[in-house]
């Protein structure tokens, strides 16, 4: 008997000691960490401030393009980056972002959110470590940057529905007016997926003799994007004479799926992002020139634009107060890119820090070919 | 009352007619601190290497985000406990953030408690199925979670869910701090402690540890040994909505791609380095704290350390494993599955 | 302490010697400078009760432990049996007291398992050779005069021919060592019946022939019907060597415990102190395992069913006992038929189960003796939902003190415990019930030691004196006839014979008459 | 979907005397072959024209090759009564290595068939790992596979860079798992070999009897004389090696190196190797019941698709599937005192 005592007295005193020493780091660090309000734009100086990138995994040629652009203008500006790895989880997105805030920089973030349902939580902690945020990409509808005050310096993106119609129209075009397509969307939560597909729906009402045989959400994976389409090929074999992707990993993983089946010739692509393997298909003419249509928007552009956004933010240059609504939920243009046009756009890519050069000079707003064209959040079609 | 002869020895040895001693109780205190050591070890480290970590309110991160994991992982580590496995319970968590995401708006206080009610009951429904039909559970959760994913695709119509209203409802669990860490941390820790004298101090708990050890012993001793089993599903299916709350509760809504859609390995990684031996029957939910505070500040720290992003799944790998061969349980003989 | 002394002649005529084996755990000296020598076509028998450290003994000569101090010769080489295979390889083979086949493997598999280390072995370059693994298997197999089908699975086998499996299995070691094979027998008896008992003497006969043969028994008769030689282990010591031509049961005996034995003769009975049965078992029926099988069990008295493996008689004390279900027939329980019933139902009820697979069946190792003693009628131990460790430890303590439980303390993990003492707790903790009614022993005796044993069969009368109905499958007949009131006799599944001890007197020929 | 007249009566008790004991023909997979033709004939039914066509029949082949592979390392895992996690990440550490050694638009290096051999090595040497770490410190293979798998992840992540999609430049390399030889694709014919090899090793080689003795009972094994320690690494590192092949086979496939090339394999795998009949628990089942179980699986998902259910409900089709499977294997084996885990 006298060992279950002692065992649990044993026991109860490391519970104890654990407990204590929990309890002393929290209130420890309680005292530090007391909420800022962050209501007020305070300028904060240059050599105080950290740069962070947030981006989905580093796997995706433009996730990797959005570090590159956030390099090129902490080189450009002379500020030190960090770039987080959400590795496609919201949870590591979030700690990791709350982690840097807790070192105690000032910091400026552009965040490619994982989800939209992220954005909050996110924003709220930037907020409360008083830093500034621009957010690409993904946010809920009615959560908007000024609602929430200057810490939230803007949401930025490309316009799904523009995406879609322009490939939407040049995919029904390239199949020569008829026939029918597949597409495969992103993640299906997603709203940026969501758009491009219903720009898609309303460009292809013009073009009634295209029929969209099915939608197979790929997750904006090149993986899941060939093994879909694969299935996709059993089901509807010759039928099919377009795939549409909602992004160009996601076609690419289709059109290695469709190579496989033999069937390259006779089947067009259409799909967001002109990344540069699409660039070198396009450029070959791969197929029968089976790559029809393409939008123009660059990851490194759209990280630099959101990270300068909030830099100047928090140095003051930018008064949030002053911002307009359009340009704290924009909208910045994409191109629509045929094999015609192609050549137009090739030359960005070969100078990132040239561009960034210029977005430094131009500010945000004001650089081609990713210009603010409008505010958000988008409509989609129809309603 | 200690015995000192050799005919009957206190000491975890073979007994003399060779049939091989178990560990016995000494060596089992590094079963207890073991995980809490691990935790401070690596926390110590973090500190040495970025003295900022405190100062931030790195601590406050880790509990925030532990949360979740917590939650998830103290009903795995009691499915852990009577030999079984959950791989459903996580997504029972979000199948419970996007019902009451849907739901918090129109009925207010009554949806959170509703909505941990059913993913309760789905938990119930798991053991049921479990306990009469014999199907393995880690089969049987499989097939569960492939459910329960669709199930969550279709009531979300496969988009983010937001709170529309009520928000106030659930929200306070990040906002209200009790010594700094937010008071769902403190909840689910309060949790912990009452599992871990579910475990020790009543007959369900003892019950459940039998079966956990030897299922056939307990089914000759007469115990309820299918109920037990549900049970744990049962408490399984509950933590798993009460994780749905939090999540909600940080974010405000949900989907099933979003937040908590990737807590299983998570949970199953934070049960097992708290001590929880995947054998069953030994189960600690206190140290189940330490295990989800440990996971949680793997890629806190990580980062905070400067562990290139690159290499934080590498990193996050070895420290499992590392931290688990380090804690767990050698103690159930040799045979290691 | 050794009675063997150097003897000029050994070297040749020995087959083993072992010399001042030492062996500790932590605290505990489980073989003190042992020194033994088994000759050449000789049985050795080695007894000893429970702990005295014979199996430990085994476990170095078989390579599973290393002794601390001390040498092994065979064939007056000497060797270090660093694992399992090296002993395999010097010539030693062993049928262990636990089943040791893998039962998913065919015979001639799991027979060419503990060859494969060899020059024999049915493998060339990690690749298997079905016929001749076969073929050799069949060879083997017919040394030891079974007749097994070596592509049968294990696990399809009765008891005895996994035996008899386990038996050849060890007798093919001598193929490696192309001399004599060294045969140890561990307990080989305790879960045969006597007509298979018969078959394995003869066994051993024929294996005294090729080799020689270390056998283990607790079965005093049955160590001196077969051995030539006799070497008794107590707490670890070599005490005694004996020629069996010159040593008695009850000499034996007082060596092996330290004492004198106690008579074993039937108490007499208060019988039928009660004359409505506790238990009434009616025309019961479970295809494929027993059949028509009915029987009463009054109050106070005990009624033993012997039989063979196969008979059945272990499903239908299951039954009793809810861990299998019937097809027809009825139990009725103090007058109430049985409906659906379960393990659950029939402990809350009152009925307790004793399995003989104690270790699985019978206890939950890893759980604290005490609350395995308390586990499955907590009575006063627990209040409402909750535990109360205060009242368990002080209801543990009485039950160690009456039973003799060592280690005494109820809070070491039950699964720490030696065999005897994890079966007096397990009695222990049917018998602590207020409510116990029935008392089913399954082999209650089997792998004790005769001091446990008596400690065990006197909880069994007394809870006879309580007014507890028991019914009890016994090891062997005369524990039928020593500890039984009713006699019922089993073949195939059905009931062949049925004596009432307090009108006749049969024999255990009697008994076995119906049997076979 | 009951096979259950074909299978012996578990607690048969061991009665037959000595005499009879001769080995009793066992039946085995009738229920998962009987399930595999009600859902052709039902798919067939549903989509006529489209599932039962020559082209179909090589979708299903070669999305059937990948699992195959992978199973059967995992069925050797699984015979042992271990579990293996890592499949996944082995496939990206090894599948993004061969991309990179091979001609590709990354670098300069074109090792050809050293390539693969590099690649293989690498999930060997993981499978070595997994087998190190689980058998000297003892850590369950539920733990260390874990671990590996983001082990193996970090080690693809960290090869992919931060620079452009690696992808392979021979368009003869690239093509070569869906170019068909005897009307099958190439991928097809090289799991089918890994599945006639793995089945000979299960039944013909030490490794492979070694497999089924530890899962029987690891004690037993070893006390008979099993070096249990040494096979279950030979075991873990054929497993990392069959992942290994599987994500040399999946880049191919793909034309490109992706770190998630496995995504998915894992629990599909799993789930396979359990509906054709392998106990989770150890000791009993094989790699051909396996490979009737990734077919039935592949079967049911290509048919769904076919079919047009919303693939929002598969998995939910694909997980009632499973439980209805095993369940309905198993009914028979119901008893009060089975123990499931």
């Amino acid at each position: 008997m006298s060992f279950t005592t002692t065992s649990r007295v044993r026991r109860l005193i490391a519970g104890a000691l654990a407990a204590t020493v929990v309890g002393t780091l929290a209130t420890a660090c309680s005292t530090t960490s007391g909420s800022s309000t962050g209501a007020a734009q305070e300028a904060i100086p240059k050599e105080d401030i950290v740069l962070v990138a947030s981006v989905i995994n580093l796997t995706n040629p433009y996730m990797a393009s959005m570090v590159e652009g956030a390099k090129a203008l902490s080189a450009e500006l002379d500020v030190p980056l960090k770039i987080v790895n959400s590795n496609g989880s919201s949870q590591t997105e979030i700690s990791q972002i709350q982690a840097i805030l807790a070192e105690g920089k000032k910091v400026v973030l552009m965040v490619n959110t994982v989800a939209s349902s992220d954005a909050p939580p996110i924003v709220n902690a930037v907020k409360a470590a008083g830093g500034y945020v621009t957010i690409w990409w993904n946010k809920p509808d009615d959560f908007e940057p000024w609602t929430v005050g200057d810490n939230f310096v803007a949401f930025q993106k490309h316009p799904g529905v523009e995406s879609g119609r322009c490939t939407g129209d040049a995919l029904a075009d390239g199949i020569g007016d008829e026939g029918n397509i597949i597409a495969l969307p992103g993640v299906q939560d997603s709203t940026t997926s969501q758009t491009r597909v219903a720009g898609l729906e309303d460009a292809l009402k013009d073009h009634p003799n295209v029929k969209l045989l099915e939608q197979r959400p790929a997750n904006w994976d090149q993986q899941i994007a060939f093994k879909e389409t694969q299935s996709l090929l059993a089901k509807y074999g010759d039928e099919i004479d377009g795939v549409w992707a909602a992004d160009d990993a996601m076609m690419l993983g289709a059109i290695e799926a469709v190579k496989k089946a033999g069937r390259i010739d006779d089947v067009k692509f259409a799909s967001d992002g002109l990344y540069p393997p699409t660039i070198e298909m396009m450029k070959s003419g791969m197929g029968d020139d089976a790559i029809v249509g393409e939008t123009f928007h660059r990851g490194y552009m759209a990280a630099a634009t959101g990270l300068y956004t909030s830099y100047l933010a928090a140095t003051g240059e930018l008064k949030v107060a002053d911002m307009t609504k359009e340009q704290r939920n924009s909208l910045f243009k994409i191109s629509c890119v045929t094999p015609e046009n192609l050549d137009e756009f090739t030359k960005y890519d070969t100078d990132v820090e040239g561009w960034v050069k210029q977005l430094v000079e131009n500010g945000p707003f004001d650089t081609e070919p990713a210009t603010l064209i409008g505010q958000g959040p988008e409509k989609l079609p129809g309603s | 009352m200690s015995q000192t002869t050799t005919a009957t020895p206190t000491s975890p040895a073979p007994t003399a007619d060779g049939t091989p001693r178990r560990r016995a109780r000494s060596g089992s205190w590094w079963q207890r601190l073991g995980p809490p050591a691990v935790f401070l070890a690596l926390l110590l480290l973090i500190v040495v290497l970025q003295p900022n970590f405190f100062s931030g309110g790195g601590i406050r991160i880790v509990a925030l985000q532990a949360t979740p994991i917590l939650l998830i992982a103290l009903g795995q580590a009691i499915v852990i406990g009577v030999g079984s496995l959950d791989l459903s319970n996580a997504a029972m968590g979000l199948l419970a953030a996007i019902l009451t995401a849907s739901t918090l708006g129109s009925l207010g206080v009554v949806s959170p408690v509703l909505c941990v009610a059913l993913v309760t009951l789905v938990g119930l429904v798991n053991g049921l199925v479990f306990a009469y039909t014999q199907v393995p559970s880690f089969a049987l959760t499989l097939g569960t979670l492939g459910i329960l994913q669709a199930a969550s695709l279709v009531l979300s119509d496969a988009t983010t869910v937001y709170v529309t209203a009520n928000a106030d409802v659930l929200a306070w669990m990040f906002n209200v701090a009790l010594a700094g860490l937010p008071a769902a941390f403190w909840m689910a820790v309060v949790l912990a402690a009452v599992l871990w004298a579910v475990l020790r101090f009543t007959t369900v708990g003892q019950g459940m540890t039998a079966v956990g050890l030897n299922e056939t012993g307990a089914i000759f001793s007469g115990l309820r040994t299918r109920w037990l089993k549900v049970t744990a599903f049962t408490i399984s299916g509950f933590t798993a909505g009460l994780a749905g709350l939090t999540i909600i509760a940080q974010s405000g809504a949900a989907s099933s791609f979003g937040l908590g859609s990737d807590l299983l390995l998570p949970g199953i990684a934070a049960a097992i380095v708290g001590g929880t031996a995947i054998t069953g029957g030994v189960t600690n939910p206190i140290n189940v704290v330490f295990g989800a505070a440990t996971i949680a500040l793997l890629p806190i720290g990580a980062a905070a350390v400067g562990v290139p992003p690159q290499a934080q799944s590498l990193v996050y790998g070895a420290v499992i494993i590392v931290a688990v061969a380090l804690t767990m349980s050698r103690a159930r003989g040799a045979v290691v599955k | 302490m050794t009675s063997t002394q150097q003897d000029p002649t050994r070297t040749t005529e020995a087959a083993l010697v072992l010399d001042g084996i030492d062996k500790r755990f932590g605290q505990v000296h489980a073989v003190k400078d042992v020194s033994l020598t088994i000759n050449r076509h000789e049985v050795l028998g080695l007894i000893g009760e429970n702990g005295a450290g014979k199996s430990t003994l085994l476990k170095i000569l078989t390579g599973i432990y290393q002794p601390d101090a001390g040498s092994i010769e065979v064939n007056g080489t000497q060797v270090r049996f660093r694992r399992p295979q090296d002993s395999v390889a010097a010539g030693i083979g062993v049928v262990h007291q636990e089943q040791s086949l893998l039962t998913n493997l065919s015979v001639a598999e799991n027979l060419a398992m503990t060859a494969s280390g060899s020059r024999r072995a049915g493998t060339r370059l990690g690749f298997y050779r079905w016929g001749r693994i076969n073929a050799d298997a069949a060879a083997t197999l017919d040394r030891v005069g079974a007749s097994i089908d070596p592509r049968t699975i294990v696990g399809d086998l009765s008891f005895v021919d996994r035996q008899m499996v386990e038996i050849a299995r060890a007798v093919q070691v001598d193929e490696m060592v192309g001399g004599t094979p060294l045969v140890i027998l561990d307990e080989p008896t305790s879960v045969l019946e006597r007509n298979e008992t018969e078959i394995l003497e003869r066994e051993i006969r024929t294996l005294k022939e090729i080799g020689s043969v270390v056998f283990v028994s607790h079965r005093l008769d049955e160590v001196l019907r077969i051995c030539d030689r006799i070497a008794v282990m107590r707490h670890g010591e070599l005490v005694a060597e004996r020629r069996t031509d010159e040593v008695t049961e009850d000499e034996l005996f007082q060596l092996m415990v330290g004492r004198a034995a106690q008579a074993t003769q039937r108490d007499d009975r208060a019988g039928g102190a009660s004359q409505t049965p506790v238990v009434a078992v009616q025309g019961l029926t479970r295809r494929g395992s027993f059949e028509d099988v009915s029987f009463e069990v009054r109050s106070g008295r005990t009624v033993a069913i012997v039989g063979t493996m196969g008979s059945g008689r272990e499903s239908v004390c299951r039954a009793l006992f809810g861990a299998e279900t019937w097809d027809g027939g009825t139990i009725e329980l103090e007058g109430t038929s049985l409906s659906a019933w379960s393990t659950v139902k029939a402990v809350k009820a009152g009925v307790a189960y004793v399995p003989s697979e104690r270790r699985v069946e019978g206890m939950v190792g890893g759980l604290s003796a005490a609350a395995n003693l308390t586990l499955s009628h907590p009575g006063s131990t627990r209040r409402g939902p909750f535990l109360d460790p205060r009242a368990r430890n002080r209801t543990a303590a009485t039950w160690f003190e009456r039973l003799d439980v060592r280690p005494s303390d109820p809070s070491l993990p039950l699964g720490s415990f030696s065999g005897g003492n994890q079966q007096k707790v397990v009695m222990a903790k049917w018998l602590m019930a207020e409510e116990l009614k029935v008392l089913v022993l399954d082999h209650p005796l089997r792998g004790l030691d005769p001091g446990a044993k008596e400690i065990v069969n006197e909880q069994i009368r007394a809870a006879c004196r309580d007014g507890v109905a028991v019914v009890l499958l016994p090891d062997t007949l005369e524990e039928a006839l020593e500890m039984g009131d009713d006699i019922l006799v089993m073949r195939d599944g059905e009931v062949t014979g049925r004596f009432d001890l307090s009108t006749e007197a049969p024999t255990s020929l009697d008994l076995l008459e119906k049997m076979v | 979907m009951s096979d259950l007249k074909a299978r012996p009566a578990p607690d048969a008790a061991p009665a037959a005397p000595a005499s009879a004991s001769r080995p009793r023909p066992r039946i085995r997979g009738v229920g998962e072959v009987a399930a595999l033709v009600v859902l052709v004939v039902v798919f067939a039914v549903l989509n006529p024209g489209t599932f039962l066509t020559l082209d179909n029949l090589r979708t299903v082949l070669d999305q059937a090759a990948l699992p195959l592979v992978i199973g059967v390392g995992a069925t050797l895992v699984i015979l042992m009564g271990s579990i293996d996690l890592s499949v996944e990440g082995v496939m990206g550490a090894a599948g993004m290595t061969f991309v990179l050694l091979s001609a590709n638009d990354r670098n300069g290096l074109d090792l050809g068939l050293g390539a693969f051999v590099v690649a293989v090595a690498v999930g060997l040497a993981l499978g070595l790992l997994t087998g190190l770490i689980h058998t000297l410190l003892k850590v369950p293979s539920f733990i260390v596979t874990l671990g590996v798998w983001y082990v193996g992840l970090g080690i693809a992540t960290l090869l992919f860079g931060q620079a452009a999609i690696p992808f392979l430049t021979s368009d003869g390399l690239t093509s070569w798992p869906s170019d068909t030889t005897l009307g099958l694709p190439h991928s097809f014919l090289l799991a089918f070999v890994v599945v006639a090899l793995g089945a000979l090793v299960s039944r013909f080689t030490r490794l492979g009897r070694y497999a089924f003795a530890i899962g029987a009972d690891e004690q037993i094994a070893q006390d008979n004389g099993v070096p249990v320690g040494r096979y279950k690494l030979y075991v873990f590192a054929l497993a990392g090696g069959c992942s290994a092949l599987a994500g040399i086979v999946g880049s191919l496939q793909l034309g490109a190196g992706a770190a998630n090339v496995g995504i998915g394999n894992l629990f599909l795998t799993i789930a396979a190797v359990v509906i054709g009949g392998t106990a989770l628990g150890g000791g009993k089942g094989g790699v051909l019941r396996t490979a009737l179980g990734v077919v039935l699986l592949t079967v049911l998902n290509n048919g769904l698709i076919l079919s047009g259910v919303s693939p929002n409900i598969q998995s939910a089709v694909s997980g009632v599937v499973l439980i209805v499977a095993i369940a309905a294997a198993g009914w028979a084996y119901r008893g009060r005192l089975r123990i499931a885990k």
